[in-house]
């Protein structure tokens, strides 16, 4: 699918947000799953780099991606214009189940794994008012997004030093006692650890976006697996997930 | 010449072109039926089989290079018997010819793995993958050796009701050699070539990007090298060969038709355009439309 | 660290720095001594010698490839008397040690030209090349045989008195096989790798590109296989190995370096930028200062 | 090095003319030699593409290159835009040898290889009066400069279907009784040869441009050699050409 690029900005030294529009099955997005963009036509690389979808608009035909540059695809992404189209396939994977109506939720999104709960966040609201956001950043230059989450929800915000919100990490934000149902996070694999054990002994159900070099994106060439609990089977990131409940998958 | 005609036979298998995905590129077939119709497809050619699930190695198992990637996925597959009952009935109603790559550590497991998806009545050709690079390091047990390859294929042979299509690794000194090998031992056909040995070092880590350090090679880095296989295998052997190694277009195909193949494959392409098996079967046939081709037969091997 | 020392030693060969032009992609350097002092370099790495003068190949003897190209040039050189009397004088005016790559058919020839070279004083090391894919379909008489090789280099020892590296084909099935070989028979240094052999074929005219039909395949399409047998060799051997293949940055330089290379080589990369290697030798000081590393033994083979 | 592109225009369906001007040792140019580009900063094509210098003007300094679009590479450079810049290495190569002053000189160019006989025909001009210039093409409409060559001296043009001049070879418009003392030539190698056995038996100095292809084009790979007459050396077309004698070389 060819999508026409809608707006660039940029939200932090590294970090990008790009707007799309064009043909694209919009109703069929389920929070937290991703695209897969080919970069400059292939040219120079031939696999196509997976970014999730933040938002997705069914009324205004648009999607909303946010990603950070860490090497030559996201690099040549980040130099997009309006005007420029960008060759996609998507969407792809599992993404989160939603909830029971009006259970106690709470979502947690660490660094560049914030934005992929951006669109989660939107249909949670449709389903519960107990809504707890814990949004993690390395530092204040590093914070994005977050008055966008505070528009739907109370939003804690934790950095390392300090610099913005509580100083430490999200585990500090998380109250075990609050009896929350459900935890969504995405974020480093060390940050989902953290709160699976944070978590140990509560009873939570908890759902969880990983990562994983892929090469098809599809499900077709078994490169970016992840081990089940109990390491006996692997499930694809790309096509079972990214989106797992943490009791399934060995993180 | 408005309609060339893209069929060849291979071994008495008649395919309605000669664009065939590559195993392990295309799984079961099930992902990429959400794009194009599989019968559009000269046939398909599923995963690696063994005769246990396998799960593989460690990741990361895939890592983009220049102009190619590495994979190091270690033969993950849901093993022969899950792959008869989950897979291949539902491959089997796309219309379209079915061939079965089938891995193992011993001649018993290959036997095994061969005459039950023989039996199973599924597929209409096997593809032995003689060649896998991933299993572990300094393996190619049974590519590398003309005189072991031999005894596999005499054997497998013996309980294989379908035509037997070996698969022969660019990771040898002398290709014709082995060829020739899995001619006379029985071959209905060759395909070639899988995989180049290659690594990448993360310079930032100090270490291998794969957790399984070495991985296969495949994209159009290794196109020249598989031509040329493919080129100095037909001057030597009468059994059909299927070429592949980078091919994006239906220029690469034809390069590979003309080097003496009688149809290819495609790998790693599906990965950056999930239609470019469609993609290339226009490709060639435009080009035969253009250049008055009527049957492949015409420029099969022509630049030997 | 502001000031890396990027100087490296093979088998007694002190080089300030570890990046060399790779033979046959620089002539006897007078060329690119246009672009940039050759004193800049690690060393000079001549074309192959051999000792009567060779025409090489008819042409096209080039042609490009995707990430790389393909080449027959055939030996093409003067033959070691004219080298010696009109293209080594000049390069040992430019203050930079000399490697003389040295090619022949026989024994006998190769043992001629290296006595030659060694005994004209102008090489401070002779690198042997076993491995041109270019001389005649199904060559590599030398580099595909462990006991062959290790003959030759016995008996090239013998009339050699400066370091003797000797340069591995990669178009063979085991390369710690020729490596160990190699080491035992005394050579000081192994270079890896030379070209894969490689093909490319012309749709419009049906007929392969080069002249020769085969060539050899270089650039960045065949770093992953080189740096992995850099790495499989590293594991095998004690003597110092350079590595090349694709070497076009500083981070490609120190892939080969972490996987165990002592110094590198520049092939087709000059072609590309004729300053390449000046750049990647600052590309390699940058990295060093940039993450605190004095000296490249830090880092050598640390990804193994 | 790196040129500005000044200009760039389409002359016929398939061959543009690009001006470029940037620091380059123009006074260093001899007429037939050529610059190496790279393509695309060596992205998709890690060899450069060889073009002959049809034109310098050391006052503007400003360079003149005409070229076909053949494949990628040229097509590539057809897409450049003024204000581009590209990535360049020459003067390469030995050009033409100029006459003595005063000679009786022909000229013959054919399709691509009218352009580079430009510079060397502005620069006969300084040395003599006496100067034919011809020029062939396959027809009218892959005609091109040939007004810009009469502007410098008496132009014959044929066309292999006479759509314009007269229709037939260069050769049928080269009168070998004209006493011509020097014949400068580029293009297809055919008409190269045929050239040559026309003039067998008279008295010319004939010197020809060569192509092949070309890996380094600065004379360190051996790549693009061509054949001494007596087919006992090679000559580096990138070096020791692309200009030779003709009697020094097998054509
Ligand atoms: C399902 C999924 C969703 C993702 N969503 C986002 C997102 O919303 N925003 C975002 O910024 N990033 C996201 N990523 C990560 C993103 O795909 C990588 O950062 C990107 O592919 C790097 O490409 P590059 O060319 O810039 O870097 P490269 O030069 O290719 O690699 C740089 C680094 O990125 C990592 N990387 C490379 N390829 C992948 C890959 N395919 N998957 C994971 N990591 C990789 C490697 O660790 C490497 O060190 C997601 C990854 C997955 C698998
Ligand atoms: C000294 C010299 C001067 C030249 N001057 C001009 C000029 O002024 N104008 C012009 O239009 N062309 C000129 N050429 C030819 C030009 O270099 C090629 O047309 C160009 O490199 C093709 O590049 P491509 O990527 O478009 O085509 P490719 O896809 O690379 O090849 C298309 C065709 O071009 C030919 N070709 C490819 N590479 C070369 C090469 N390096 N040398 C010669 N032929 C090649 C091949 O026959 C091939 O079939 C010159 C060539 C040489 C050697
Ligand atoms: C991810 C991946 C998995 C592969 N798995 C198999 C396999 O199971 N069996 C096999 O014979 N070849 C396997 N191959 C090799 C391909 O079938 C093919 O031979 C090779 O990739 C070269 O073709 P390409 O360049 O078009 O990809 C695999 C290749 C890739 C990239
Ligand atoms: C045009 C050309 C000529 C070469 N000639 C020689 C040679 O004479 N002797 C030799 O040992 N290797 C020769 N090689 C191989 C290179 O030295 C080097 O091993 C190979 O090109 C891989 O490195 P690269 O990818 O950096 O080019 C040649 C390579 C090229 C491209
Ligand atoms: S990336 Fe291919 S299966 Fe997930
Ligand atoms: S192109 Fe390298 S010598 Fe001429």
């Amino acid at each position: 699918m060819l999508l026409d690029v809608t707006g660039i900005t940029n939200l932090t030294s590294n970090i990008w947000e790009l707007c799309l529009s064009g043909p694209f099955p919009y109703q069929r997005v389920q929070a937290g799953q991703f695209i897969n963009i080919l970069i400059n036509q292939g040219k120079d690389h031939i696999l196509r780099r997976p970014i999730s979808i933040a938002e997705v608009d069914t009324n205004k035909k648009s999607l909303t991606i946010v990603f950070r540059v860490v090497g030559q695809g996201t690099e040549w992404l980040s130099q997009r214009q309006v005007g420029d189209q960008l060759n996609i396939i998507g969407p792809l994977g599992t993404g989160f189940q939603l909830p029971a109506k009006n259970s106690k939720v709470v979502v947690v999104g660490g660094g560049i794994g914030v934005p992929p709960l951006y669109q989660l966040v939107k249909e949670l609201k449709q389903i519960t008012n107990d809504l707890t956001i814990i949004l993690g950043f390395r530092n204040q230059a590093d914070c994005f997004w977050v008055e966008r989450f505070a528009k739907l929800g109370q939003v804690l915000v934790a950095t390392n030093d300090g610099s913005f919100g509580t100083k430490g990490f999200v585990t500090d934000l998380l109250d075990t006692k609050a009896n929350y149902e459900y935890l969504y996070s995405c974020g480093p694999r060390g940050m989902l650890q953290a709160l699976k054990n944070h978590c140990q002994g509560i009873n939570i159900q908890g759902y969880v976006s990983l990562e994983e070099r892929m090469a098809c994106g599809v499900g077709a060439c078994y490169g970016c697996v992840c081990s089940s609990a109990d390491r006996k089977l692997h499930y694809r990131i790309c096509k079972e997930g990214p989106v797992f409940n943490w009791e399934e998958v060995a993180l | 010449m408005s309609n060339p005609n893209l069929a060849v036979e291979l071994a008495g298998l008649k395919l309605k072109n000669p664009v065939m995905p590559a195993s392990g590129c295309f799984g079961f077939g099930r992902e990429y039926s959400n794009y194009y119709p599989l019968s559009q497809l000269g046939a398909v050619v599923v995963k690696a089989t063994t005769l246990e699930p396998r799960l593989g190695n460690p990741t990361p198992r895939v890592t983009e290079v220049t102009a190619g990637m590495l994979n190091a996925i270690g033969l993950a597959n849901p093993g022969v018997e899950k792959v008869i009952t989950q897979e291949l009935p539902w491959l089997a109603k796309q219309d379209v010819p079915i061939i079965v790559n089938v891995a193992g550590s011993t001649e018993r497991e290959y036997c095994r793995v061969v005459e039950e998806i023989s039996n199973s009545g599924y597929a209409q050709a096997i593809e032995l993958n003689v060649s896998c690079p991933n299993v572990k390091l300094g393996g190619l047990t049974f590519g590398a050796d003309p005189k072991v390859l031999a005894n596999l294929i005499k054997k497998v042979k013996k309980v294989s009701a379908v035509p037997l299509f070996v698969k022969l690794s660019p990771n040898v000194t002398d290709i014709q050699d082995l060829a020739i090998a899995a001619e006379a031992a029985g071959a209905d056909g060759l395909s070639l070539i899988n995989t180049l040995i290659g690594m990448q070092i993360d310079i930032k880590t100090r270490k291998p990007v794969l957790a399984n350090k070495i991985g296969g090679l495949s994209g159009p880095a290794i196109k020249p090298v598989a031509v040329r296989m493919v080129y100095q295998v037909a001057q030597v052997v009468k059994i059909p060969i299927i070429g592949m190694g980078g091919i994006y277009s239906g220029i690469d195909a034809l390069e590979f038709i003309m080097a003496g193949a009688s149809a290819v494959m495609v790998g790693t392409a599906n990965f950056t355009n999930p239609m470019a098996c469609p993609k290339i079967i226009k490709e060639i046939a435009d080009f035969m439309a253009a250049e008055g081709i009527e049957s492949l037969e015409e420029i099969r091997g022509c630049a030997l």
